[in-house]
């Protein structure tokens, strides 16, 4: 049975089940609703959820172990010459496969018998120009033993599908019939369903866990095999960076580390400022109408391409402050510079800073504000004194939220601060941060398994590291300073 | 893994040969039943590094590259499975010295770039950091304008061209790299001392693409730049070439070898997918074919410098001819 | 009454009773710090809204003229020994004749046309080919070799003008530009202005830059976003379909259910991490995981959609824990008092009230899914894609290519004509963004109140 | 102006039977970190009763209050020992579900805390989520009636759709009342339910208290010994996070044992 | 049990002199939206005088209250109409600074809302922001004197650095009276100031507000008649958003003019 089809019936199910749940549970009740433990929906949501999620879990399993498991029984039949021939058994799997698709849709076009597709064989028919009929185009042409193989992987696959319809669907049926065996009136439906949410919310929650885990894992190997080849004094400690083809490279990570701090220090300086006043200004002070237009305005800010900016940055913003304040400073005549990166990019972070700190102190209670009001607070004292202290927690996560991209971000500091590494406290210097390197080597011309490139990794795993640390302060201040308002 | 077989060409790697190979690729799809190859771009080493993933549906079936495929990287590709690889050269990428257009006009020999600029210079037996800031300083008969150059960034393979066809032959041309020698440095330091680029600003490195380039040049028009030739040729309405050693850049000088600075451009075909993945084998045999790649074909009209031994490249594709027969 | 006038005179301290409608030196400094307070907020919420519009006005002014396109209209004889050398107008026997066979067909068609229509010039028959586009040929090949019958006839086609010609009609391209460029030549605009006029050539409105595929560096005026558009939706459909969940569920689960202990802690610290984790290191991860180890196909909205999905996560679940946070116990305590479960009182009260949050965050990580383009490099979706995916879900899993990575593209190649169009695929990027954003600032503006 | 009527203490006629124990509460103390806030509390509630609880403000009877429905168990920092039983079983139990404990036993807060959403809405959220109404009307039947115990139907019977939080301060608290009494717990606590409430309302309200004794229990907190007076039968008299005295309420209010509960109600100001 | 200290009306005794008019209602109406909650109100707000608010609960006596401070501009559905003068100025005049004017008229909401600060930030938030103390001490002491006032000080004086937020709701009660006294404005009004408090605490807010009286005028909501005769002067009774009857308080209580009135007072509970 196709999948598609055990889906629907799945659904169908699911749906019966949740009729008759709620069914046997109001006639339990005596169609009182009231006697029930929980209410009725709950009794049905239980049965839905018995029959669907264990089976839902199998089916999933299932074509996941599927495919290996007739992979490996049909790669059998292959023999070592074709898998040499070809280079790989995945290859000739591969083949197989598109072969077996091949049938099948030549099948399901008409254009082959169900019989003559099982019984097609290499010497009496080219079955790459009959696949090529049907639209299937093949690489070359089809080897008997690939041939044989892939009538297999059809008869496999066919068994395979039935038995998984017949374990999914039984499954479906006896969870539907436990849960409805169990449905009663003092069985706490509610409670069943709850956790099976909670388990979800649960499952989710691990999902950033996990992430960080695959983070980690994909580039601590690569990160090991840097370090092989470079020295990691010379890594951490490098007031260097001067990566070359010729090898002797030097590859030091503080003139980065300094460009990002940097940068991403001028970006918040730009940006949170302006996105907190923004913000308490649309929450505090904007009519509805002025609030509703603005701010989703700013926040297209966040959505236009980080490209635009950059060229924004290196056409207009940067010559302006060469002309402006650099030269007649004295600073230097460089267009490109930590400043017009920062200040570019700041521009981008304000929606970060004042859409999600708007919603935030908004959610504060009016209550409050009348407290402040009613001593005779003028409106802006009650935002700094009592409206931006409730909503810090959400503040400050804006406001990382910020920071993040600003470490993050590429394009605006290639186009905006350059790509030279550079140790300089002038903020009309050109630098570069992290991550325009991460992207850089890893994309690169240099040899790949060369410390150059592998750089990448260890950098991206130094600044995981790093922004950690900064996290774990900003939660410390958070907690600091929170007060919980009722 | 997906049940679904692959039927399209998977083709990663190089910027630089990126709008050679969409080219072919969408004349590809034009002419042939197949579907269009998809190309993706990210780098050469990006490339390398999915083709020398293993071998298989969900890997690449051709990396291209700006330059050729090193030592190290034959080795993790085989260590994965990826033994058999077919290098197939299909010509040159010409790197030239543009200028704004409104601007001075240059003739330029090494030299002059390595006096510009090196980060120090031997003089009278000591390496002084590079005072000079202005052309005129470097070579008399250079108009009187300041240094400001934007080069590709170290990692760009274009740069490894640079440094070793410009800058270290300038080194050697001025004598420098002999004075060098005679200051006591063995022949490696000396060749990494003439390579040093100043770092104090004069020289911008560009670690994004042409077109960065081309805007930093927008924006301060007494700046050079360096440039691929077909970039070039693009933009003729804003940019004017300068002459390397007289000979001005072209797909002619340069093919002849005239034009001093260019380098070969590649890709490599994981030999194991040829006979699997359906129009592979054509899609390689089409870009290296005279209707494509020759002289008169349209990747010579972009800029490509065909390549003078196509015929002998054709072979080595329709032959399959893996790099460990050569 | 009083003597509240008297009172309000200079005489400090000593009469408690001071009018209201003077200011005291206190108040008036505090009135000051209050307009300058608003004022600073003004301020900022005008350099946010004047930033956009300067962003947008050149985004527009660029990117304009994409949406526009110079057509040439002329007859072509398809003459049956160049198109069809077997005469059995058999396809499969056709096809052999390529796009290089077409050329000269359309290039002599066209010069003959100028021919009939008397109109004088200099311009070689080569030059002539180069003001129509390279499209033009496979354009016209397909429908030959759609209706093979056609072979024979004479009909009038209409084919794209070369790039140049059609920057000559947006004023891209000046005859002073031409003078110096080696692409072109006055003549050939001079030319393409008489087929102007003789009502040959028109520009107007052009579908294709919407509905078509991308075009190689040679063509930019065949250049399209149909794949792109296809792709970019594909993936924002994957990423509101498990990030908006995902991510409010596990910030439910985070906030309100989780206990308060090390591990919780651990948990928040990590996700605030992984926002600031440079997205192109998700591409990293994407490959390892869902390349390599899962077997996902490469280029594959699927897949970048899964790898938006996680980078996306962080911000959405940031933004849902503050809002949470942000709704007062009392709320809470409220209806567990009434016997609603801790999951009633969640998602009957607690999450309506941070909805305003929770889609801000959703906007804010969509937004920057959409715009994103250094991790899709490492998945395969930076590419050169020309087919169109099918429709999903099998289409989720076919190559595809997205809209920042087309802009990423355009901007990249040397022909100075895809400016426009990368600033035109910009417009496109931001008109989808708005079309996901009303949604969500319809649903927050129904959502937002005060308690 | 002597008006007797106004001012003289009534105390409830109705003998006090010795009724089932509905809820026991032993040795229970309450933590706010490392505050102490309710000292060792042994209470009996007993069903068909009305208990009333007094104290002077910051005593803990909110505290307690909370302690017997467990809504205690949201604030983080409060932590509580000791044992309390409904109908004999232990409400601290690992085995309860808390969330069935506060269906059977109600609660009206000290703060108003309206939902925000319509009038209607706030009284139905109860019987919606115990699934007390199978239709439409039935549902709307209870509101009605809930709304007019709670003394709020005539002035919110146009305004059923308009939101609860912009009602005065009584009003919302006779809102909160009505969403608890539509639940039909069996033990209702009420944390100083009249304190917004004016006199003809606190009536309205002292008589809906009357009336729900009849089937369940009834606990309330109160400033006014008017009150205590008027409708408990037991009385619980707190002082400082210790249970003084918990006796018949005529007992307290006539022959007080302790000397503090004679103090507090001979107080100055009554 | 029949303790007629406690139960005894005591009028206050002060005779009422003609003090001067501090502030002028005439003709105010309140709308919020379409329901008009306050129709056509004339009211004289006299210095040294304590003026009381009555009337059923929902009848407009917050409504009016905020009118007097200009409370009611922050909710955005209410409109204000007619004129209200301080010390002869229109309040709601343009030149008008609704900040300054609620310094001086200083207000104590119906439902405690503490800032999320601790108690001591809560009381010398107004201090601070006026500018009242020049050095920590004065604010210590302003802080002090304050809690005193509000007889919160003995409670509180050990955890004034710990969150207002976690105090009983009779004492962020308290502390509400505390802050809004803190900033010593000129008229003080009062919703409801005492319905968390129990007996004793009551006293202590009705001497302070007494002692207030000297010299400035208080206005006080509230739902207890004896509240209101004991430390009113003059007293207002609202119906259904009309000012019914405004007299001197002995008047009211023992011989009030509208039948409206005389029903509310003699209502069957006192
Ligand atoms: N924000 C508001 N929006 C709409 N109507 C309101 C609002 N606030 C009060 N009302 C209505 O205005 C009328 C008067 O309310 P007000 O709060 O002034 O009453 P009150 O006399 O203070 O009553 P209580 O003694 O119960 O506090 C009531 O009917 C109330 O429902
Ligand atoms: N969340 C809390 N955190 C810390 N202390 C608390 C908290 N809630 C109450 N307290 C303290 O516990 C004690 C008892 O408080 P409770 O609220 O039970 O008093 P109460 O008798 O209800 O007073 P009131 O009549 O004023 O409402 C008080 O001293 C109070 O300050
Ligand atoms: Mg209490
Ligand atoms: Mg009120
Ligand atoms: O992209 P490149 O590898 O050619 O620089």
């Amino acid at each position: 049975m196709p999948l598609f089809w055990i889906i629907v019936l799945l659904i169908v199910l699911g749906a019966v089940g949740y009729v008759i749940g709620r069914r046997k549970a109001m006639s339990s009740a005596g169609g009182d609703s009231r006697v029930l433990h929980s209410l009725p929906g709950y009794y049905g949501a239980n049965v839905a959820m018995l029959t669907l999620v264990p089976a839902l879990l199998v089916l999933a399993v299932w074509l996941v172990v599927q495919p290996m498991l007739v992979g490996n029984a049909i790669s059998h039949l292959i023999p070592e010459r074709v898998v040499e021939e070809v280079g790989s058994r995945d290859l000739v799997l591969g083949e197989v496969r598109r072969v077996a698709d091949g049938l099948d849709q030549a099948v399901a076009q008409g254009a082959l018998g169900r019989d003559e597709a099982r019984s097609l064989s290499t010497e009496v028919t080219n079955v790459r120009d009959r696949l090529a009929e049907v639209g299937v185009a093949l690489g070359s042409d089809v080897r008997p033993e690939v041939l044989q193989a892939a009538q297999r992987y059809r008869e496999l696959t066919a068994s395979a599908n039935v038995a998984r319809a017949f374990v999914v669907l039984l499954l479906a049926a006896l969870g539907l019939a436990y849960a409805y065996v169990k449905t009663h009136q003092e069985f706490r439906a509610r409670n069943s369903v709850e956790h099976g949410i909670l388990a979800i919310l649960l499952l989710a929650s691990t999902i950033a866990i996990l992430t960080t885990l695959g983070i980690v894992l994909s580039m601590l190997s690569e990160t090991f095999r840097f370090f092989d080849l470079y020295p990691w004094q010379q890594f951490f400690f490098g007031l260097e960076w001067r990566p070359s083809f010729e090898g002797g490279s030097e590859l030091g990570l503080i003139p980065l580390l300094w460009g990002t701090l940097y940068i991403s220090l001028i970006a918040l300086l730009v940006s949170v400022p302006i996105g907190l006043f923004a913000a308490v200004y649309m929450a505090e002070y904007a009519s509805k109408r002025v609030r509703s237009v603005a701010k989703p305005m700013i926040e297209i800010l966040a959505g236009i391409p980080t490209i635009v900016y950059g060229l924004f940055a290196l056409i207009t913003v940067g010559p302006l402050l060469r002309d402006y304040f650099a030269e007649p400073l004295g600073l230097g005549t460089s267009s490109s510079s930590v400043m017009t990166a920062g200040i570019v990019m700041g521009i981008m972070l304000i929606p970060f800073v004042s859409s999600l700190s708007d919603d935030i102190i908004n959610a504060v209670p009016q209550s409050l504000r009348d407290g402040s009001y009613g001593l005779g607070a003028t409106q802006s004292e009650t935002v700094k004194q009592v409206i931006l202290p409730a909503a810090l927690p959400g503040i400050v996560g804006a406001v990382l939220l910020a920071a993040s991209r600003a470490i993050g971000e590429t394009m605006i500091v290639v186009l905006g601060a350059g790509a030279a590494a550079r140790l300089s406290l002038n903020p009309f210097e050109a630098m570069t941060t992290v991550t325009v390197k991460i992207v850089g080597q890893l994309t690169g011309d240099t040899d790949f398994s060369s410390p150059e490139a592998l750089v990448a990794f260890a950098l991206g795993l130094t600044l995981f590291v790093i922004t950690l640390g900064l996290n774990v302060f900003a939660l410390f201040i958070v907690r600091k300073y929170r007060e919980q308002y009722e | 893994a997906s049940a679904q077989g692959r039927d399209t060409v998977q083709v990663a790697g190089s910027s630089t040969v990126l709008p050679y190979a969409t080219i072919v690729a969408e004349a590809f799809g034009e002419n042939f039943d197949f579907p269009t190859p998809v190309v993706e771009s990210g780098g050469s080493s990006t490339g390398l590094r999915r083709f020398c993933e293993g071998v298989g549906e969900n890997t690449t079936d051709i990396a291209n590259a700006s330059r050729s495929i090193r030592e190290s990287e034959i080795e993790t590709c085989a260590a994965n499975g990826v033994t058999d690889i077919i290098e197939v050269r299909i010509g040159y990428d010409g790197i030239v010295f543009a200028s704004d257009i409104n601007g001075n006009s240059f003739e330029f020999t090494p030299s002059d770039w390595y006096l510009a600029l090196a980060a120090e210079l031997p003089v009278d037996g000591e390496m002084v950091a590079n005072p000079n800031t202005n052309w005129s300083e470097v070579n008399a008969d250079l108009p009187d304008q300041e240094i400001a150059t934007y080069i590709p960034g170290t990692r760009h393979g274009t740069r490894e061209v640079f440094d070793e066809n410009v800058i270290l032959q300038g080194c050697e041309d001025t004598g420098a790299m002999g004075a060098m020698m005679e200051m006591g440095m063995d022949e490696d330091a000396a060749e990494e001392a003439c390579m040093e680029i100043r770092a104090d600003g004069v020289s911008v490195d560009i670690d994004g693409d042409y077109t960065e380039t081309l805007a930093r040049i927008a924006a301060n028009p007494e700046g050079i730049g360096v440039f691929g030739l077909a970039f070039y040729q693009n933009n003729t309405d804003t940019l004017q070439v300068a002459t390397m050693g007289g000979v001005t850049p072209s797909v002619d000088t340069i093919a002849s070898g005239e034009y001093p600075v260019s380098r070969p451009l590649f890709f490599y075909i994981k030999a194991a997918h040829l006979d699997v993945i359906p129009g592979l084998q054509e899609y390689a045999e089409f870009f290296v074919s005279d209707d494509i790649a020759g002289p008169f074909g349209p990747l010579a009209a972009y800029g490509l410098v065909s390549d003078p031994e196509l015929a002998e490249t054709q072979r080595v594709v329709a032959e399959r001819v893996t790099m460990g027969d050569m | 009454m009083t003597d509240a006038a008297a009172n309000s005179g200079p005489d400090k301290g000593a009469a408690p009773k001071r009018s209201i409608f003077a200011q005291d030196a206190r108040t008036k400094r505090r009135n000051a710090a209050e307009a300058r307070f608003r004022a600073y907020g003004l301020a900022a919420v005008i350099v946010g809204v004047v930033a956009l519009i300067l962003l947008l006005v050149s985004i527009l002014s660029n990117g304009a003229s994409a949406f526009r396109q110079t057509y040439i209209s002329f007859p072509v004889t398809l003459s049956e020994d160049r198109l069809d050398p077997a005469g059995n107008r058999d396809p499969a026997e056709m096809a052999r004749v390529t796009t290089f066979g077409y050329l000269p067909v359309i290039a002599q068609a066209f010069a003959d046309a100028i021919e009939a229509e008397g109109l004088a010039h200099e311009v070689g028959l080569r030059s002539l080919a180069d003001m129509i586009s390279d499209e033009a040929p496979a354009q016209l090949r397909n429908s030959v070799l759609a209706n093979p019958d056609l072979v024979g006839q004479t009909l009038t086609v209409e084919v794209l003008a070369g790039g140049r010609i059609d920057g000559f009609f947006k004023g891209r391209v000046t005859m002073e530009s031409a003078e110096r460029d080696a692409n072109v030549t006055p003549e050939q605009l001079q030319l393409a202005q008489a087929l102007a006029e003789a009502g040959m050539l028109e520009t107007r409105f052009n579908w294709d830059f919407i509905t078509a595929p991308d075009a190689s560096g040679q063509r930019p005026e065949a250049a399209g976003l149909g794949v792109a558009i296809l792709g970019s939706f594909y993936m924002m459909l994957v990423v509101l379909a498990l990030a908006l969940p995902i991510g409010v569920a596990a910030s439910i689960y985070l906030e309100e259910f989780a206990p308060k202990n090390r591990l919780t802690d651990l948990i928040e610290v990590n996700i605030s991490n992984l926002a600031a984790v440079p997205s192109i290191v998700f591409g990293i991860l994407g490959l390892a995981i869902f390349i390599n180890f899962a077997g996902l196909p490469q280029s594959a909205p699927i897949v970048g959609g899964l790898v938006l999905t996680l980078m996306t996560l962080p911000t959405i679940i940031i933004a849902t824990r503050a809002s949470l946070r942000a709704v007062p116990p009392s709320i809470r305590a409220a209806a567990l008092g009434l016997g609603a479960s801790k999951m009633q009182s969640v998602f009957h009260h607690v999450l309506p009230l941070a909805a305003p949050g929770i889609l801000t965050g959703t906007i804010i990580g969509l937004a920057q899914a959409l715009g994103e383009t250094a991790p899709l490099l490492l998945i395969g979706m930076v590419a050169f894609v020309r087919e169109y995916p099918a429709a999903p879900p099998e289409g989720l899993f076919d190559a595809a290519s997205a809209l920042p990575v087309q802009v990423y593209n355009w901007t990249q190649r040397s022909d100075p004509a895809f400016v426009e169009r990368a600033s035109g695929a910009i417009i496109v990027l931001l008109i989808f963004l708005l079309f996901m954003n009303a949604l969500a600032i319809f649903l927050r503006r129904r959502f937002e109140r005060r308690w | 102006m002597e008006d007797t009527k106004m001012n003289t203490m009534r105390l409830t006629e109705r003998a006090v039977d010795n009724n089932e124990i509905k809820m026991r509460a032993r040795g229970v103390d309450v933590f706010y970190g490392d505050t102490h806030a309710i000292k060792s509390v042994d209470v009996d509630i007993e069903d068909n009763t009305v208990t009333a609880f007094i104290g002077p403000s910051g005593c803990g009877k909110s505290t307690f209050l909370r302690c017997l429905n467990r809504m205690n168990d949201t604030i983080d920092v409060a932590r509580v020992d000791g044992q309390i039983t409904l109908d004999g079983e232990d409400i601290y139990d690992k085995r309860v579900d808390p969330v069935q404990l506060r269906a059977k036993v109600g609660m009206v807060f000290q703060k108003p805390n309206p939902f925000p959403k319509s009038i209607y809405d706030n009284v139905a959220y109860g019987p919606r989520i115990h699934g007390l109404a199978q239709t439409k009307a039935e549902l709307d039947e209870i509101v009605e009636k809930s709304l007019r115990r709670a003394a709020l139907w005539d002035e919110a019977k146009d305004r059923l759709d308009q939101p609860g939080t912009g009602l005065s301060g009584g009003q919302q608290q006779r809102l909160c009342i009505a969403r608890a009494v539509a639940t039909s717990p069996e033990v209702l606590l009420m944390d100083e339910p009249c304190s917004a409430l004016d006199p003809i309302a606190t009536a309205q309200v002292e008589e809906l208290i009357d009336e729900l004794r009849a089937r369940f229990s009834v606990v309330i907190v109160t400033h006014s010994m008017q009150q205590a007076a008027r409708v408990s039968q037991k009385t619980a008299f707190f002082h400082l996070g210790e249970l003084v005295e918990f006796d018949e309420t005529t007992k307290i209010f006539t022959n007080p044992e302790d000397q503090r509960t004679e103090s507090y109600i001979t107080g100055r100001i009554g």
